[in-house]
């Protein structure tokens, strides 16, 4: 595939009409809550883009937000729009290595300076300097800061690089920090989820493609097309919750009839993510579908946030321990308060003042 | 008022709060229940007479001395000690619209009981110099003469004889070894001589062996209603050394609510030991023999009568079924009125009210309320057993022009009283004990 | 902090920090009115103050004769709000599984439209005892601004839960905080206002009753 | 026929007609009335010597010798004044005899004058701070006899 090639030129290769092609720029736009017509503009505008350059990099992370971008399913429309990019380093996909593969980052950078997408996968360490996690000698942190100076925009690629995730949770050995920490003057999107759903990576694409633009987004940069609503409140399961039938455990009566999660521990409530809606596996099912509770994996601070399996009503402290120790401690006040006061109570009785009737009388003649 | 004098008060106040105190403060959620239960709320609808209102200077000390917040703010100097105008302001409030009649004690949803507050509070009044002229003037008698009235041994004994004169009975005086001793009010023995006369010839019938001491005739106790355990527990003390050195078994409290209180409840607490006598209300040894079949009546009155319930005998002293067991012997056409036992209505001239001229106008003015039952029960006479129920009750009534005559218990079973000459009377008793 | 973490830190520090300063706080409070003490009363009782007492625990949530009639709106509003407060407190299912999560043990719960209903009468008793404390001469006059402080900090807890099962106002991440977060206010000031009543209440009534009933009065 | 003591005092009160009861509560009162200046206990007891009958003309004189009795009553904690005492007696032993007939209950308003005269008189000697001899009841066995052998 060359780079003169358009997208449409690259999928009729693999045997996708442009019928089809429209039929998925219809369904994005729907998916994006783009105005009518909007479709229309979408299908031109991306079946007439060129591929653009994207630097993937990879930092504190598992590998699990790509895996889902790339084997999720195939051969897709959407699989099929990252073939549409000019997909210029990525450690894991690329054949070159090593220097050679450096080299190419480089130059790909220099070529398309200001121009390419930096796609992050991965929260960067900060603590030391750095040094808890280097490639090719050189640290994340530099190199982020490195491929931001010439990046037109920013996508943070699941929960790591969005929001921190595992490495950040509590105690964060490595000082992690999502990307939004670090770099302050390109536009960033959070794509976040553990991972994030391989449809909100394509829509973004496709906006950004389409309009030149990110698309709308919400308080912590997720686009709002899909992180608008909460699992929640797309969630199949809210008719139970709502009748307050809940399942107790994951074997019970109420399980098995499909009751809401809610005292599992689902997170749906405080989710915003479209799992509910787009789903996973080629739209077969979701967490909560497989008997599940939502994790809450696209919000900040999930890991940190209490037990998975406990509701989300209950403290995610331990409260026990502090609670008898303010036992103890207010105890400890209150004796000596009570010694306070049993003093104030003796010196008030020493103090004594007899009233007697010769002070009356004395009182009764002055008033 | 001098400082000094305010500093006793705050000090008294400290002294008396304790435990139950403190948790009534803490409970108070001042949802105005008791202005309800309390006449002079209801009979003049204004808030201030509110109960717990009335408690508000020893309120602030409470906080102030003994709460964590209250501490932390008094020495932050964000709240300021009870002042002097407070105390002045206050004092027509626990003094003159509180008969200590304790019905707000009675409703109070948290269970506060406000009354227990109330007689608390008077110590600090009194201490600070903030009680009445009028009750001032009744203690120094109470103390220096030995009745709050003025009466002395010299009196009772005219009034003894008079009795004598009437009866034709012996009162006995000062008889060691004898098992009852009888004390009395002043209002007694200057309104109601009536009262000792109906004694003598019930115990003649009954049997009873009982004695006056020349030493302590006063059952009264204008100490508890000013406020000063001082001076009410030296008033307790004298009827204590009487009963003592006659070596009685009982000691009869009068028709008199405060003295019950006082003699009966408060006395052993005053005088820092338990007696070794006991004290015994008339109606309460009244309503033994007439179970014993030692107080027999002919005759009833027919008249609709009815029972005033003295709030101090009844709702604050216990004797709730007594009365009108007794009353029921005589009364063929007795009626209750609205809110009867103990949750009557104070006659407005309890707790040393009535010793308080400043509280006249008020006193009559929340009369209204015993018009009101009166009128609903259509009482044509009303019986009693508290002699100072009854003058404030006959005061209402001429003030309300109501021509209801108002009589006492004792004398009213006194006067059916079955007598028997007495060589059967005794054979009867004996049996009777038999 | 997002809206999420900022739920995390009330759900977790912040509800120690309030349960440390509730639990202070009532012991402080409960032993500095014990530590008060008392004295033995030396009069001859008339029969054991203890029973009597236990009577009035119970029997003072009656209303007086006659009072119910005079105040019906503060008896009929105060238990109305009393029970709904604790009704939704103890048998609302996500509260539940609060109680399961510190203490092991749980209870069936009501069916959530129930709980729904209860909160929204036990709102509007405490709306029209909050009028009612306006335009009564009586609670006017008694109250202060604690009075105010002990309404608002009940009254948060049942409305923000309310909206919390309806989003109609906030998402509901950020009304479970401000709900969790009423709560904490209210565990935080109950120690140190009129709200002491809900542990003292019994030992106000015990004493009442006991003091009565030794002399022979039921009260 | 002659009377000794209380209980022939009684029944022989009790054996007359109310009218006639106070005519002589009338003059129990009055062998007292010296002790009280008020003029409307002096009307009292004259209406009871005047045999005055009828509800409508006893009540207002009732009423206005029960006023001056209500106000002589020394209120409890009040020092009490002997001589103010004895008018107060006076005032009901007055009242007594224009009792209307509605309040009587069956009441005896001669037996209840004398009983009133009597402490009228103690409260009297306690005054003059004699506190002895009081011979009211001999006096009244007196008036009673001169009425019945009238």
């Amino acid at each position: 595939m060359s780079e003169k090639d358009t997208l449409l030129d690259n999928l009729g290769r693999h045997g996708i009409s442009r019928r089809g092609f429209l039929k998925f720029c219809a369904s994005m736009a729907s998916m994006m809550a783009l105005p009518p017509g909007a479709a229309t503009v979408m299908a031109e505008t991306l079946g007439k883009a060129r591929r653009p350059s994207v630097i993937y990099l990879s930092f504190q992370e598992c590998t699990g937000c790509l895996e889902s971008l790339t084997r999720s399913f195939s051969p897709t429309l959407e699989s099929l729009i990252f073939n549409a990019i000019s997909l210029d380093y990525q450690e894991t996909l690329q054949a070159a290595a090593g220097t050679a593969a450096e080299a190419a980052r480089e130059q790909a950078m220099k070529d398309n300076y200001g121009k390419y997408l930096l796609m992050v996968d991965g929260s960067i360490p900060t603590r030391d300097g750095g040094v808890y996690s280097t490639a090719a000698g050189k640290t994340n942190l530099e190199t982020l800061e490195d491929a931001a100076k010439g990046a037109a925009a920013i996508i943070a690629v699941g929960t790591c690089a969005a929001f921190g995730g595992i490495p950040y949770a509590k105690p964060n050995p490595t000082g992690a920090v999502p990307v939004s920490d670090l770099i302050h003057d390109k536009p960033i999107i959070n794509v976040s989820g553990c991972p994030p759903i391989p449809a909100v990576i394509t829509g973004v694409l496709a906006h950004y493609l389409t309009f030149g633009a990110l698309p709308e987004l919400d308080s912590n940069r997720r686009p709002l097309a899909f992180y608008g609503d909460t699992i929640h409140d797309r969630c199949y399961r809210r008719p139970f919750y709502d009748q307050g039938k809940f399942a107790k455990t994951f074997d019970d009566a109420g399980a098995r009839q499909g009751w809401c999660l809610y005292e599992l521990g689902c997170k749906g409530p405080t989710t915003h993510n479209a799992c509910a809606t787009t789903k996973w596996n080629q739209g077969t099912s979701f967490p909560i579908e497989s008997g599940h509770p939502c994790l809450g994996c696209s919000e900040p601070g999930f890991w940190d946030a209490g037990n998975f399996y406990s509701a989300l009503s209950t403290t995610t402290a331990p409260l026990g321990a502090w609670s008898g120790a303010a036992i103890a401690a207010g105890a400890a006040i209150g004796l000596a308060a009570g010694a306070a006061s049993r003093h104030t109570q003796k010196e008030a009785k020493q103090a004594h003042h007899v009233v007697t009737a010769e002070e009356l009388k004395n009182k009764e003649e002055q008033s | 008022m001098s400082a000094k004098a305010l500093e006793h008060g705050i000090n008294a106040f400290v002294e008396q709060i304790d435990r139950p105190v403190a948790s009534f403060f803490n409970s108070c959620v001042h949802c105005g229940m008791c202005a309800d239960a309390c006449l002079f709320y209801t009979e003049t609808g204004d808030p201030k007479y509110t109960p717990i209102h009335k408690l508000e200077p020893m309120r602030k000390v409470w906080k102030q001395k003994f709460t964590f917040w209250g501490k932390l703010m008094y020495k932050l100097g964000l709240s300021k000690p009870v002042t002097e105008a407070e105390l002045e302001e206050w004092e027509p409030l626990v003094y003159d619209s509180c008969t200590l009649c304790g019905r707000c004690s009675l409703v109070c949803p948290v269970g506060n009981d406000i009354t227990y507050m109330i007689r608390k509070a008077r110590e600090g009044m009194v201490a600070a110099g903030h009680a009445p002229d009028g009750l001032k003037g009744a203690t120094i008698r109470a103390v220096e003469i030995g009745s709050p009235m003025g009466v002395t041994w010299k009196t009772v004994q005219a009034q003894i004889k008079h009795t004598q004169e009437n009866t034709g009975l012996q009162i006995p005086v000062d008889q060691k070894g004898a098992d009852y001793m009888v004390i009395m009010s002043s209002m007694e023995i200057v309104n109601f001589p009536e009262y000792l006369g109906s004694l003598a010839r019930i115990f003649k019938e009954a049997g009873i062996s009982w004695t006056i001491c020349s030493d302590a005739t006063e059952a009264t106790n204008s100490g508890i209603q000013i406020g000063s355990s001082d001076i009410a527990a030296q008033l307790v003390q004298r009827i204590v050394d009487g009963a003592e050195k006659l070596g009685v078994k009982y000691v009869i409290s009068p028709e008199c609510g405060h003295a019950y209180t006082a003699i009966r409840w408060e006395g052993p607490n005053l005088i820092g030991r338990p007696y070794p006598f006991e004290v015994i209300h008339i109606l309460e040894l009244l309503d033994q023999l007439r179970e014993q079949g030692r107080l027999r009546t002919e005759g009833t009155e027919t008249a609709r009568m009815s029972f005033h319930d003295p709030c101090q005998l009844v709702r604050r002293g216990g004797l709730v079924e007594q009365p009108r067991r007794l009353l029921k012997m005589v009364a063929s056409n007795y009626v209750d009125m609205p809110d009867p036992g103990i949750w009557n209505w104070c006659c407005g001239g309890g707790g040393g009210v009535s010793a308080n001229d400043r509280a006249d106008a008020l006193q009559l003015r929340v009369f209204s309320r015993k018009k009101s039952q009166l009128d609903t029960a259509r009482v044509e006479t009303l019986v009693t057993c508290c002699a100072n129920c009854r003058i404030v009750l006959e005061d209402g009534l001429e003030h309300y022009q109501m021509a209801i005559p108002v009589v006492g218990l004792t004398e009213t079973l006194a006067k059916h009283l079955v007598t028997t000459p007495q060589e059967t009377a005794k054979t009867e008793t004996e049996q009777g004990e038999g | 902090m997002t809206v999420n973490e900022i739920l995390t830190w009330v759900r977790g520090p912040a509800m120690q920090f309030a349960l440390v300063i509730f639990f202070l706080g009532v012991v402080v409070r409960i032993l500095e009115m014990w530590l008060l003490g008392r004295t033995p009363d030396l009069s001859l009782a008339r029969r054991s103050g203890f029973i009597p007492g236990l009577r009035t625990v119970f029997h003072r949530s009656i209303p007086a004769p006659g009072l119910l009639q005079r105040q019906p709106l503060v008896y009929l509003g105060g238990y109305t709000f009393h029970l709904g407060f604790f009704i939704s407190l103890i048998f609302f299912a996500p509260h539940i599984q609060l109680f399961y999560g510190v203490w092991g043990i749980r209870w069936p719960g009501l069916p959530a439209y129930l709980i729904d209903f209860v909160a929204v009468v036990s709102i509007a008793a405490l709306v029209a005892l909050l009028v009612h404390r306006f335009v009564n001469p009586v609670r006017r006059y008694l109250s202060n601004g604690g009075d105010y402080l002990a309404w608002l900090v009940t009254f948060l807890p049942l409305f923000t839960g309310y909206l919390v099962a309806h989003e109609s106002v906030l998402p509901y991440a950020q009304m479970l905080t401000l709900h969790i977060l009423s709560v904490e206010l209210l565990l935080i000031v109950l120690p140190f206002t009129k709200l002491t009543h809900s542990f003292t209440l019994f030992l106000s009534r015990w004493y009442n009753g006991a003091m009565a009933g030794r002399k022979g009065v039921a009260s | 026929m002659s009377i000794h003591n209380d209980s022939e005092f009684k029944s022989a009160l009790d054996q007359l007609p109310v009218a006639e009861q106070r005519k002589l509560a009338a003059r129990f009162a009055q062998s007292v009335s010296p002790l009280c200046k008020d003029s409307r206990v002096a009307a009292a007891i004259e209406a009871g010597l005047q045999s005055v009958t009828g509800d409508d003309k006893l009540t207002p004189i009732y009423n206005a010798v029960r006023g001056v009795c209500v106000e002589s009553y020394t209120e409890c904690g009040h020092m009490a004044d002997w001589a103010n005492q004895a008018g107060h007696f006076v005032a009901e032993a007055a009242a007594a005899c224009v009792m209307p007939e509605v309040a009587l209950h069956g009441a005896n308003p001669a037996w209840d004058a004398a009983m009133r005269a009597r402490m009228a008189r103690t409260c009297a000697s306690i005054a003059d701070g004699s506190g002895t001899e009081t011979s009211e009841a001999k006096n009244q066995y007196h008036l009673l006899d001169e009425y019945l052998n009238a």
